[in-house]
């Protein structure tokens, strides 16, 4: 039977989902289903256009990565009219017809700031915030204030700086992050940044005033970033296998194609959003990938030993 | 002779075309349309063209049609927006907030009021006009170059748009503001057809008088049997247009969902259609006001005047500072209607919402026939330039084009959309 | 004597420095054309956009039949029937000659909408008196020779019941039979009894047409004469030498 | 008189500045930047005029300011280039892929191998002279607009460059390399002092020079004294900078660690400075140069002359569609050389490098006096429009203000600039 | 005779199906002047434009010294020593007098830098000569008078030794004096064995300074005639009624 699955993402700037591209197109290919694909090129608006174009060619489910969870509201709208189920991937969907499947963002800021805790339980902290027109870039920020606010309350840490780094840009957290030492004499024990890009951007200007090594966090598994890790020049990089998420994205959408219902899904468990809704999800466990488990992502063939290394000599496993 | 017009040089072939007396620009663009739709509907097997892709297609199109009508003004005066988009945004967060928030708080109204949607509507069109004005005033007034304005315009409102949410995403939307952005507000298809055959008919009466007046003056008109083709044309494009979007049908489940509400049971067979959106309506109405606007009424006179010599316009007594203010005012003032379609469409404002929209929407005056230059463009060229470009994203979507392969598509066909256009006006000599 | 239909008193109009009117007073009475004479940069432009409303001025009065005016921008200087030729034409090239004819003062149909059929037709009436070669009506004045949009120009000058016409070198660009046909209309609306600033660099034509030449140089005047008390070389002499001819009286 | 010069009705008070004979714009600019400097130094606790943050400051203008100076071409033959920021993204990704990719799998380079960075540079270049050319060919020969050439290469160029890296970042890149991007490439104390010492010779020994050419043509020259304060002014002014930043010393942390690297341990009170970047020392090379071009060529005559009147230029024998061509070529030469500086800094190439610099960099050349009606602008002007922007948004990151405020900031003072430019032209006159 | 300076052999233009000019063919010998004349839109200014490179002929030849030559631009006219005064001047409004002399043509040092000082040292001699009340040397040319700036573009013309010059009604603009010295300058060059083609609607001018007279009329040549063997009133017939008088031989 030939199942179409239509996948409609929010963009393509960062390099992560190319790979969860290929994850979703592999796992649908080995489903014998084909795969339709729409980009919304961080448009709200322009991602509802590409489900109502996807369904109008047809598709049986839909993966939707959405660039706002609530503004997709007409798109799943649109879907369900339809009978189509719809996936929401990665970023939550408002919406109790789609089923949400997703390393946790809020859980993502946690980890990021756990990983920098540890390294670095007191002193003073520099947050580098995402985009201001990104909503995750305010559930990250929850997710580490979360973790940090106990420290914080007790004094043990003290927050110095902090900034928004307008469309995610490393160039723009470079210069956030030189003006912020600047600013504090260099009095920075530690950089909680949002993800790998805007991490590069703050150890860029780490570099310049020879602090490189102090705990900085990011996420997303950025071959640059994970090559930082191996040079120790970042602390963690929260990885979301998109390989992982991808392949299971697949998996579900043509699930409920073929008719599954939402509840017996495998791993599916009913979770309330902080917005109250209540909505049928599986949560996939993000990796923090620190110098102590670089071999997970060489092994999971994430990136090559090669990439990982270049330019390490003596560093961590796989690199020594 | 000084006064040879030109006709004795045409080859005779082309005297058909000629007695039609269409614009063969208009035909161009029409033709590039229908070849875009052809090739996308073989390259989808025929998806392209389905009554509800062709309902997608115009309900996309809208808001970006809108404030591509205000654009034609605004660069036929010399000028340039490119904060239509943050505009949007700041219109669209202003309405948001006033039917979520502040007018509960300062009337203490209830969410589902009904005057709550008019009232933001009212709102927002009311701000999106004042910037507009506020922009002019800084172009006419100050002599500000409108590049300039615009452009810290579009670093300004956006960043106030977010100011004002607060960065967050704003909704639901009131449900009878929701009706303005597509699918939940069409007419149906009675109604459809109601709107249809009226607008027919008006149509056919402003050819008529059109033609009574030239009689009467003793100009030149064209053959009756040309007359009758054009008029059969207009009415097989309205109608036709109606009847590809009724024949779009309510899905059975939406239908039994509602018999189930009202605690009915759908008959057997029973089939609904979507018909005309209200969106598209609306776009209908700005672009015959627009229209009118700029063929008959002294501001557009003046309009285009001031796009072809600004000098003599103010030596004219043209109040040309003035002017200014009114046509940005008016671009204002359809951003603040291209807001709510947009919003309305999303069912909630985001942040991001209009972002990039000033480059579709000079793209889409600039396709449409509307030279940088001042002086020339038409508001239908506008709304076929935003068609096609809509046409050609959706189109290669739907083939599976990746995005960045997109842009550069629509890049690549911008620039030779404007250089067909100078081939065009070298060759006519305009 | 009746009142001046116009008097400008004592302008003074400089740019950043340059003093390119400097205390200058002419007048102007109903039925009478004054012409303007001066080398390049006298500033006899200048002069006569002060009264057009193109320019303000630094100092000075103008008085309309002996009231004083106050002439801001070109709308202004309309409500007083002033109407001017620019040396520069100042036409819309995209406009065809009946939108330009009309520009700013459209007419109207009863709803408001601009009525151009009836434009057109009153255009093709003026354009006949004024030069019957005239056809193209259809194409934006761009397309027309430099003769043809000093045509228009004039047609739009002369069309709406002027009663202060200025006209800055109006035959500058034309041939000599519309040279002829401007110097007859000048006769014609002086019977009408409009008072006429007339710009011209020849001599013998100002001469021919004009009541009164003004004559400046650099900036200040050098003296207004009646033209049937001098000679052509006088008046090359004032504008040469800038000086007035001993035996005219002041 | 007709050759009045206007000097008699200046005011007496103003004869000191009139015998300095200086560029009263220059002096507004200047004052403008010392006072958003004050400012910021007295929000800041004095941290703003650090040696640290004016090395910061510099080292952050580069890059764009670098672009300005070409836009300032662009602008003043009545173009525009919207597609700067693109096309820095695409020298960078072939920059990045040359050196990281693609000369190894072509010519068996090592990574780490000495020729790999100027290869890459080389390339970069050539690539950004070549796609510049294309868009000059395309106004100059095909006669589209340049707004429209370069919003189609906005869409264009992004997205190629996304393409040749698949979307991914790129990097880490050569050492060599990064040393353009800034702090990594600094000359040091003595280095730099010489540089200093060079440079203050070569510019008294101009000034010199135009006073001796004045003489022998019988000109009017200033009186000595004057000569001696502009002379005095400039020499304070380079010295001065190099003497900051030869002040800002290298932690001693980072010496410490190449101590260590040699084996050796750090004498006890060791210390080192930065010195010049070597990126700001590019920054003024690619300024002299093309102040050279604008005021001392035949090309930067031409370029002044088409932006004055361009079919004036034409018939004086001024092949202008040949000089567009070379005006975008040189503009994509000096994106490809802002695209070395801006990835170094970074260090890596990223997919998003360069977005909304078409913004930054057009505001600096207009900030700096370039006047978008065309004939008008100044180099260092748009070097110092660079700086003044720069030196606003990091004060403002400094100061704790969120980006959406920056923006509101940078977009009302981009208009204001303008609009006190427009000020200062009516009243002199221009 | 000697063979032509120019010939302008069957020259035909058209806009857009408006045939500006029409098999017209017209010589020019060095040393001597021919009048254009014609009334407004007759094609004259079309027809020097296709000799001064600024138009494309659609038909037609250009001989140069007898040989054939092809002036695809303004940069082909000048290798012909070409030079060309527009109707509608032509000068870089943002650049002083002695740049827009040069332009073009700029002096350069050794080094190939432009020398500012020695060619406005230039400017002012040539300027002296051509109109010695002329000082602003330092203004951009926007800040001139109509007349000054004719004067600009005429200086540019002569200076580069031309051997065919082509002005377009350059005295329109001129005050009488100015008039004069562009009279003296045409005899003078004249005598330096230059070809001169002169578009002017004054018929006595074209009497006083020219050989021959070309008249033109809807794009057609009506005829060439010797003007010492015409009256003005002849010449204004040809123009008028484009008959050529029968008297005068073909
Ligand atoms: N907009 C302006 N800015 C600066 N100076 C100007 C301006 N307009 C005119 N001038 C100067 O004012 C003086 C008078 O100019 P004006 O145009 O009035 O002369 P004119 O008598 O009309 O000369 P012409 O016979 O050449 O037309 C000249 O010196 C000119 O340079
Ligand atoms: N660029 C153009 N496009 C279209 N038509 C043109 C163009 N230039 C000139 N014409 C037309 O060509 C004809 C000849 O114009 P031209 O300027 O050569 O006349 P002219 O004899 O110089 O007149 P004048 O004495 O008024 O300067 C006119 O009918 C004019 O309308
Ligand atoms: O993974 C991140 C994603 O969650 C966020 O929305 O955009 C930036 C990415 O790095
Ligand atoms: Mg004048
Ligand atoms: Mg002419």
């Amino acid at each position: 039977q030939d199942l179409t699955v239509g996948v409609s993402w929010s963009n393509f700037q960062e390099e992560r989902w190319k790979t969860d591209e290929a994850a979703i197109v592999a796992a649908l290919d080995e489903a014998g289903a084909e795969y339709l694909s729409a980009d919304a090129q961080s448009s709200s608006s322009k991602q509802i256009s590409d489900v109502e174009s996807l369904i109008a060619q047809g598709v049986d489910a839909l993966i939707i990565l959405a660039q706002d969870s609530q503004a997709i509201g007409p798109a799943v709208e649109a879907a369900a009219r339809e009978g189509i189920p719809v996936v929401g991937y990665d970023r939550l969907i408002e919406d109790d017809r789609a089923f949400y499947l997703t390393f946790d963002n809020v859980e993502v800021g946690r980890m990021q700031a756990r990983a920098v805790l540890e390294a670095q339980p007191e002193g003073n902290y520099v947050m580098i915030k995402g985009s201001p027109t990104d909503p995750n870039a305010d559930f990250l920020r929850g997710g580490q204030q979360e973790v940090l606010q106990d420290a914080i309350d007790s004094g043990a840490i003290t927050i110095v700086g902090e900034a928004y780094t307008d469309g995610w840009l490393p160039a723009n957290a470079q210069r956030n992050m030189e003006q912020i030492l600047t600013q504090a004499d260099n009095e920075v024990d530690a950089v909680v940044a949002s993800n790998d890009g805007t991490a590069g951007g703050a150890v860029a200007a780490l570099t310049a005033q020879g602090m490189d090594g102090i705990p900085v966090s990011g996420q997303d598994g950025d071959h640059a970033a994970l090559n930082r890790i191996a040079q120790g020049t970042q602390t963690v990089s929260v990885w979301k296998d998109a390989r992982e998420l991808g392949g299971r994205a697949a998996e579900i959408a043509v699930a409920m194609a073929e008719g599954t219902a939402m509840s017996d899904i495998e791993g599916a468990e009913e979770w309330t959003s902080p917005a109250g809704t209540t909505l049928w999800a599986e949560f996939l466990e993000p990796v923090p990938v620190t110098a102590d488990n670089l071999d997970v992502v060489v092994d999971a063939g994430w990136i090559t030993q090669e990439a990982l290394c270049q330019g390490v000599s003596g560093g961590p496993s796989p690199c020594e | 002779m000084t006064d040879t017009t030109g006709t004795s040089s045409a080859p005779p072939k082309r005297s058909f075309l000629k007695s039609l007396e269409i614009d063969t620009r208009l035909l161009g663009m029409i033709g590039a349309f229908v070849i875009v739709a052809i090739v996308f509907n073989v390259l989808t097997d025929g998806r392209f063209l389905t009554a509800r892709n062709v309902f997608n297609l115009t309900i996309q199109t809208v808001s970006v049609a809108i404030m591509a009508t205000g654009m034609v003004f605004i660069i036929v005066t010399r000028h340039i927006d490119l904060s239509v988009g943050s505009l949007l945004a700041t219109c669209s967060a202003v309405m948001a907030m006033l039917q979520t928030r502040w007018l509960l708080d300062w009337f203490g109204l209830d969410l589902g009021a009904d005057a709550l949607p008019w009232l933001a509507i009212v709102g927002g069109l009311i701000v999106g006009t004042a910037i507009g004005a506020f922009n002019g005033w800084l172009v006419g007034y100050l002599t500000i170059p409108a590049f300039i304005v615009t452009l810290g315009g579009l670093l300004v409102w956006r960043n106030v748009a977010w100011h004002l949410t607060n960065g967050q995403t704003i909704g639901p939307l009131d449900e009878t503001f929701q009706a303005f952005g597509g699918i939940t507000g069409t007419l149906g298809s009675t109604w459809s057809w109601i709107v249809g055959l009226v607008a027919t008919a008006l149509a056919l009466a402003a050819l008529w008088n059109a033609r009574r007046t030239k009689i009467a003056h003793g100009f030149h008109v064209k053959p009756m049997w040309a007359e009758y083709v054009v008029a059969g044309v207009i009415a097989v494009g309205i109608l036709g247009l109606v009847a590809v979007l009724t024949s779009y049908e309510i899905p059975g489940r939406v239908l039994e969902r509602q018999f189930e509400a009202r605690g009915e049971t759908m008959p057997e067979g029973y089939s609904e259609s979507y018909g005309l959106p209200i969106s598209v309506l609306l776009l209908i109405g700005v672009a015959i006001v627009m229209t009118i606007v700029a063929q008959r009424t002294r501001l557009g006179r003046y309009i285009f005047a001031t796009g072809g010599n600004p000098d003599a316009a103010e030596l004219s007594g043209i109040n040309t500072r003035l002017l200014t203010v009114k046509v940005f005012a008016i671009m204002g003032f359809l951003c603040g209607l291209s807001a709510v379609v947009a919003s309305a469409r999303l069912s909630f404002h985001s942040n991001d919402i209009g972002t990039l929209d000033e480059l579709r929407v000079i793209a889409a005056a600039v396709i449409g026939g509307t030279a940088l230059s001042g002086g020339i463009g038409t508001i239908y060229g506008a709304i076929l330039g935003a068609l096609i470009m809509q046409s050609l994203q959706s189109g290669m979507a739907m083939v599976g084009v990746d995005a960045p392969y997109q842009n550069i598509v629509v890049g690549a066909v911008l620039v030779l959309a404007v250089f067909v256009d100078i081939l065009y006006r070298r060759r006519t000599g305009d | 004597m009746a009142t001046p239909l116009v008097e400008m008193d004592d302008i003074c109009v400089s740019f950043g420095g340059i003093h390119a009117v400097d205390h200058v007073s002419v007048d102007l009475y109903p039925g009478e054309v004054v012409g303007l004479l001066g080398h390049n940069g006298a500033g006899k432009s200048t002069l006569i956009k002060v009264l057009s409303g193109a320019y303000g001025m630094d100092t000075g009065e103008v008085r309309i039949n002996g009231k004083k005016v106050t002439i801001n921008n070109p709308r202004d200087a309309r409500k007083y029937n002033i109407e001017t030729i620019y040396q520069t034409l100042a036409l819309a090239d995209n406009l065809d000659a009946s939108a330009n004819l009309f520009l700013g003062r459209e007419l109207v149909t009863p709803f408001g909408m601009v009525d151009d059929a009836k434009m057109e037709s009153e255009t093709r009436k003026i354009m006949n008196r004024l030069n019957p070669n005239f056809q193209k009506f259809a194409a934006p004045v761009s397309a027309l020779s430099g003769g043809q949009r000093q045509s228009v120009a004039i047609a739009r000058a002369v069309y709406f019941n002027a009663r202060i016409l200025v006209m800055d070198e109006p035959t500058a660009a034309l041939g000599p039979q519309e040279t002829q046909m401007v110097a007859e209309l000048i006769q014609e609306l002086k019977k009408d009894g409009l008072g006429i600033f007339l710009i011209d660099h020849d001599v013998r034509a100002v001469k021919e047409l004009c009541d009164r030449a003004a004559v400046m140089k650099n900036g200040k005047l050098v003296g207004v004469v009646k033209v049937d008390e001098v000679t052509e070389d006088d008046l090359l002499a004032m504008i040469i030498l800038g000086k007035k001819p001993e035996h005219v009286a002041a």
